[in-house]
């Protein structure tokens, strides 16, 4: 297993009211994404064990990528991966945003 | 005095040598090794039927068990090597020397024994390759197929798995060579006649039906978001745009996933008989459901699909079917048919260099290519106008004028940056050079080459290599749509932002296509049940494919 | 970008999604009246396995299943579901003791009943001492609870099945609903196989893994009594129309399920397959029952009406 | 070797038979309370058609007697087999492990004693199953054999004995057990099982299941009682 942490300043809050979702599940190739709304409007966390090690420059990109484009200010991830593709991570983190912003406790 | 049918007369003693462990042409199982040992000499081409799917397996063990001062050094002419008894002819001795086309199961240990030295390799080959040469420098002496049933006369129903079977008996019967065929049964009348009795010499009732590998069966079941995201990009950038109409499928799961969106996400887009009407292609199961809601008009097969008879039997308005009901295969005129009459080629592969070159070689397996090389392939000769390949060829080129201008087909390349175990598919290199390096071949296994390819499609985005007008730009299009992985994260971010303004490289909201949307409820089908269900209960799987 | 492709009513959506294919979660956000579920310990609270990282493996934040509160067509139930994609939906320490303590708490309530969504292969390998317990303990925690008067209905269609100690607590539940790919067994496949030859068991033989174990055979054997349609409003339905058919818990329950086990092996003892089984039930046609459509499954099971009513 | 235990067990007498690997019958205490005794013998396989014929004679039982039940177990797994799954092992098991426990719950303490192997579903719906279960020095209980776990997680023997050194929670063995709460306590071989027995029988504990706490006590499960404990809270504070 690995650890990798990446915290990122952040264009915008995200939107939405919920204070925290779930999607995905640890299974090979898969992940879970815990999103909580957190952090400061500006900041964005992003916390990772994976099983997969040595690909901290993927999750890099990844992640720089994710911010860049979804501006989730405010949010921390909390990321489990069981040796899940770039895509999947990134498909995950999208779902994890669009599910906190959607209306609920 | 020259005599000028010395074959003529060496077939028929071979023939003669051969019946006396016959009755008439039936031969007894247990006597098959004993007629291969006087019908075959040492030396001699053999054509053992491995094709991608039917197996001789009968006769292939037969022929492993021969007496080796009998029967050796043969020089292996078939299109898959597929049975392990298939090398096991090269490690006991009996063989020598091979030619073929497809090794799917035995690509690690064909590799193994290619580096051993244990093979002595001709070349690897299309298909459509390996059957022409049986016309002119690679003609079998000796022909073991394998048929469904046969008469007494010796009359062969090969059933719906004809595949290969009517070009090696051509090459063979005409040529002075011994066609021998193993047959499930024995009938009094064959339900029809695929081969004619005259250019089969004998055959032998197996213990047990030959061996049928369910190749063309993806569950839909294990169809990822990753590949539903990706056909979409597909149907939108690609089948949408251009009015693909005739076409052939790759295997794979993402085209898999193509044939289940058809009535869905396709229908909604309004695409229903403006795109995937005609196919050059197997049976596949997942088409089921499009061709149940009217998408599909005709569809002409390699060989055939286990489970897929009596559905095919139920529509053969859309299939070629026979007097008695059940599907006509032919591989070489399906392979014909993929590279002249149709306008689009989809499929996987393994590696994708910078030129867009791709293989399924790596360096510890030869899977060999079947007939992918031919299908992604632009036939340059002649060729009849349509729509996608006027409209394709006037991308590539659009100075000349336009009633000298070749029209292109597309070849289109489709995956996921990632494959199997987090393998890229986007490489700098392909194995491929250094394998031929290794094995000191004259020309590395290339798959499908760069110059043929005209998009790439990925879960980042649709290519169009068509557009490309420096190598530096394909290249630079090609990493653009390569992900995150080593070659996608070492592109040129300021070229691949101008090719996307151009249209180069388009991503998903440049499609309209919003990724949280690519969720598997979009497919017609999620299960081999629901298969099931969409055939009216006419397709049956095969157990392993089962959940119930 | 296109609008939402599925806008679609909560029931329309319970009936369209899989629930062999849906996450623990979606089944029960789909099973349950909309937006009732109230979780206990959830993912936030990090609670994970202490044992995986001895074998450096990945933890989920809620060690594989969810437990809560919600409402089912306004009724309180306790649920509990099991993510099957996680290693396995096997039972460890910490997956374990959340069932155990909501069967707790449903006992001293004693008039709340509780839904448990199975998916496992049974003990989570890696602690396989403290799954053990913790299906023991499940066991023990079932019958106090029915013996309080609680209702504790399983559902069974996830991908990993009902194995192992997972069946042995189904076999406690007051009532199954399975559907065609769940699977009821003790050993698996590849557990037999390997332990006595592709010759007893082949594991790759999946319609007869299917008949040996799956759901329409435990619906036809009366091991379950509803057989719900591979979606999750079927579960749903199921789930209601369980509740309203136990009744409470006592020796004569006992009594009869021996009498049933036992007239059981007296049938059907000798029968080498299923497809004998069905036959010798007198199902005219055993061998086309795999391929026959819910509804007309459904139909024939209620035919040949064997069930465990009052006998478990 | 049973019969040793069961004599020791039983000075005075009793009515034990050993039948095809299943253990039947009864004993008179010493303070003259009929105690009924089932189990399995041989490390039998558990199988339907051993189990339904052990819940047979504790249901035969209630109503008739009122002593309380021991439970002897030297099995093997449960029988893994086409015809058992076939017929539903899992309902014949999970069917004596609830007649076992509502005996316990409805006053016929129950008493598991393992003198052997056991594994898996065998000990589930055994020894698992009853109230104090008690293990003689020598059993070996084994949820999941060690080979067996190194060809799943594709470690070596070596690795897993070493990993076992520091934690119960994975590696078989009486020792193991008991920690972890499953096993309550360990008898000793020199003294008269009789005592043991009657003295357990004497201060028995109530029938509440507190295998957890016993666990978190003795360092072998540290969470389980604690989330159990807190998952109940919640749940009751929900309604």
């Amino acid at each position: 297993m690995e650890d990798l942490s990446f915290r990122h300043p952040v264009r915008a809050r995200a939107g939405g009211a919920r204070r925290s979702a779930i999607v995905g599940v640890v299974a090979s190739g898969n992940l879970e994404v815990l999103v909580e709304r957190v952090l400061p409007d500006a900041e964005c966390a992003v916390e990772i064990k994976t099983a997969a090690v040595g690909f901290g420059e993927v999750w890099s990109a990844v992640i720089g990528d994710f911010v860049e484009r979804y501006s989730p200010g405010g949010l921390k991830f909390s990321i489990n991966d069981g040796g899940a593709r770039p895509d999947t991570v990134s498909l995950r983190l999208a779902q994890a945003v669009r599910l906190i912003a959607e209306n609920g406790q | 005095m020259t005599s000028w049918q010395n074959n003529r007369a060496a077939r028929d003693a071979r023939i003669a040598a051969g019946s006396s462990v016959a009755r008439g042409k039936i031969v007894e199982a247990h006597d098959v090794t004993r007629l291969l040992e006087a019908v075959v000499r040492p030396g001699d081409r053999v054509c053992l039927e491995g094709d991608n799917q039917k197996q001789a397996d009968l006769l292939s063990r037969a022929l492993l068990a021969v007496d080796l001062s009998r029967v050796n050094d043969l020089h292996m002419v078939q299109s898959g090597v597929v049975l392990p008894e298939h090398l096991d002819l090269f490690d006991r001795g009996v063989a020598k020397r091979l030619d073929y086309a497809y090794s799917g199961p035995q690509s690690a240990r064909i590799a193994r024994m290619l580096f051993g030295g244990k093979i002595e390799l001709g070349a690897v080959h299309t298909y459509l390759e390996l059957f022409a040469r049986y016309f002119i420098d690679l003609t079998p002496h000796v022909a073991l197929i394998a048929a469904v049933s046969a008469d007494r006369e010796g009359n062969l129903y090969t059933g719906p798995n004809t595949e290969d079977t009517p070009t090696v008996v051509e090459a063979t019967a005409f040529k002075d060579g011994i066609v021998i065929a193993q047959v499930n049964e024995i009938l009094e009348t064959v339900p029809r006649v695929d081969i004619p009795a005259d250019r089969v010499h004998f055959i032998v009732k197996a213990d047990k039906p030959f061996f049928v590998e369910p190749l063309f069966t993806r569950d839909p079941a294990a169809i990822t978001e990753g590949q539903i995201l990706t056909a979409m990009l597909a149907i939108k950038g690609i089948y949408a745009p251009y009015s693909v109409q005739r076409l052939n499928h790759g295997i794979g799961f993402s085209t898999a996933a193509i044939e289940l969106l058809l009535p869905t996400f396709g229908e909604r887009l309004g695409l229903k008989g403006r795109i995937a009407t005609h196919f050059a292609l197997n049976p596949h199961p997942a088409l089921i459901p499009a061709i149940e809601s009217g998408w599909v008009r005709q569809i002409h097969s390699f060989g055939s699909e286990v489970g897929m008879d009596d559905y095919i039997r139920a529509r053969s308005d859309v299939y070629f079917t026979g007097p008695d009901g059940s599907l006509r295969s032919n591989r070489a005129f399906c392979q014909t048919a993929g590279l002249y009459a149709c306008d689009m080629f989809i499929g996987s592969t393994l590696q994708i260099d910078l030129q867009g070159n791709s293989s399924t070689v790596t360096t510890s397996r030869i899977a060999g290519f079947g007939g992918a090389p031919n299908m992604g392939a632009d036939a340059r000769g002649r060729r009849h106008p349509s729509e996608p390949w006027l409209r394709a060829g006037a991308e590539a080129d659009p100075d000349s004028p336009a009633p000298l201008r070749r029209g292109r087909k597309l070849v289109v390349q489709i995956g996921e940056t990632f494959g199997d175990k987090n393998v890229p598919l986007f490489v700098e290199n392909l194995d491929a050079i250094e394998l031929a390096e290794k094995l000191k071949l004259e020309l590395a296994p290339v798959m499908i080459y760069g110059d043929d390819v005209t998009h790439i499609v990925t879960e980042e985005g649709v290519a169009n290599l068509l557009l490309c007008r420096t190598a530096q730009e394909r290249e630079q299009a090609i990493r653009g749509v390569a992900g995150y992985t080593d070659v996608g994260r070492r592109r040129d971010r300021g070229m691949v932002a101008r090719l996307r303004e151009r249209g180069v490289i388009r991503r998903p909201e440049d499609l309209g296509i919003n990724p949280l949307d690519a969720d598997r409820s979009l497919l017609a089908a999620r299960s081999i049940k629901d298969l099931v269900r969409w055939s009216g209960g006419l397709y049956a799987p095969p157990s392993k494919f089962r959940n119930w | 970008m296109t609008a939402p492709l599925k806008d679609v009513a909560p029931a329309e959506r319970a009936r369209s999604t899989s629930f062999y294919e849906a996450s623990a979660r979606t089944r029960l956000e789909l099973l349950l009246d909309a937006g009732s579920l109230i979780e206990f310990i959830g993912p936030g609270q990090r609670e994970v396995s202490p044992h995986l990282k001895i074998f450096d493996l990945p933890e989920q934040f809620d060690d594989g299943i969810v437990v809560g509160h919600g409402r089912l067509d306004g009724s309180p139930v306790f649920v509990a579901a099991q993510e099957g994609r996680f290693m396995g939906g096997a039972f460890g320490e910490v997956h374990g003791a959340k069932l155990t303590g909501l069967l707790r708490a449903a006992r001293e309530i004693g008039t709340v009943p509780v839904l448990v969504l199975f998916d496992t292969g049974g003990v989570r390998l890696q602690e396989a001492n403290a799954g053990e317990l913790a299906i023991a303990e499940i066991m023990r925690a079932v019958m106090e609870a029915r013996s309080a008067g609680v209702k504790v209905i399983g559902l069974i269609g996830g991908r990993s099945g009902c194995y192992g100690g997972g069946g042995l607590i189904a076999g406690c539940c007051s009532a199954l609903a399975v559907s065609e790919p769940g699977r009821i067994a003790v050993s698996g496949p590849e557990v037999i196989e390997t332990n006595r030859g592709v010759e007893e068991f082949d594991s790759r033989d999946r319609a007869l893994v299917w008949r040996t174990m799956g759901g329409k055979h435990r619906r036809l054997l009366g091991a379950a009594d509803v057989f719900a349609d591979d979606n999750v409003q079927d579960f749903r339905e199921a789930a209601l129309e369980l509740l309203g058919l136990v009744g409470p818990f006592g020796l004569d329950r006992l009594k009869a399920e021996q009498d049933r086990l036992a007239g059981r092996l007296r049938s059907f003892g000798a029968c080498g397959d299923a497809i004998d089984i069905w036959t010798a039930e007198g199902i005219a046609d055993a061998q086309a029952v795999p391929e026959l459509p819910a509804d007309q499954f459904i139909a024939l099971a209620n035919r040949i009406g064997r069930t465990s009513r009052d006998a478990r | 070797m049973l019969d040793e235990i069961i004599a020791s067990l039983f000075p005075d007498g009793h009515e034990v038979r050993r039948d095809k690997g299943v253990i039947l019958g009864s004993a008179t205490l010493r303070s003259g309370v009929r105690m009924l005794v089932l189990g399995v013998a041989d490390r039998t396989a558990l199988g339907v058609d051993e189990a339904i014929r052990l819940s047979g004679h504790v249901l035969d039982s209630i109503g008739r007697d009122s002593g309380p039940i021991l439970v002897l177990v030297d099995s093997d797994s449960q029988r893994m087999s086409k015809r058992d799954e076939l017929l539903g092992l899992n309902e014949f098991l999970a069917h004596l492990a609830k007649v076992l426990i509502h005996a316990d719950t409805n006053g016929r303490p129950t008493i598991g004693l393992l003198y052997g192997h056991s594994a898996a579903g065998a000990l589930l719906a055994t020894g698992l199953a009853t109230r104090v279960l008690v293990g003689l020095p020598g059993a070996e209980p084994a949820v999941m054999d060690l080979p067996s776990m190194a060809k799943v997680t594709k470690l070596s023997m070596e690795a897993l004995q070493e990993k076992a050194k520091s934690t119960p929670v994975f590696a078989p063995g009486l020792s193991n057990l008991a920690q972890m709460g499953a096993v309550h306590m360990i008898w000793s071989n020199a003294a008269s099982l009789a005592d043991q027995l009657e003295a357990l029988l004497v201060d028995l504990p109530a029938a509440r299941d507190q295998r957890d706490a016993l666990g978190k006590e003795r360092g072998g499960r540290l969470k389980a009682a604690e989330i159990a404990e807190r998952v109940r809270d919640l749940a009751l504070q929900v309604r």
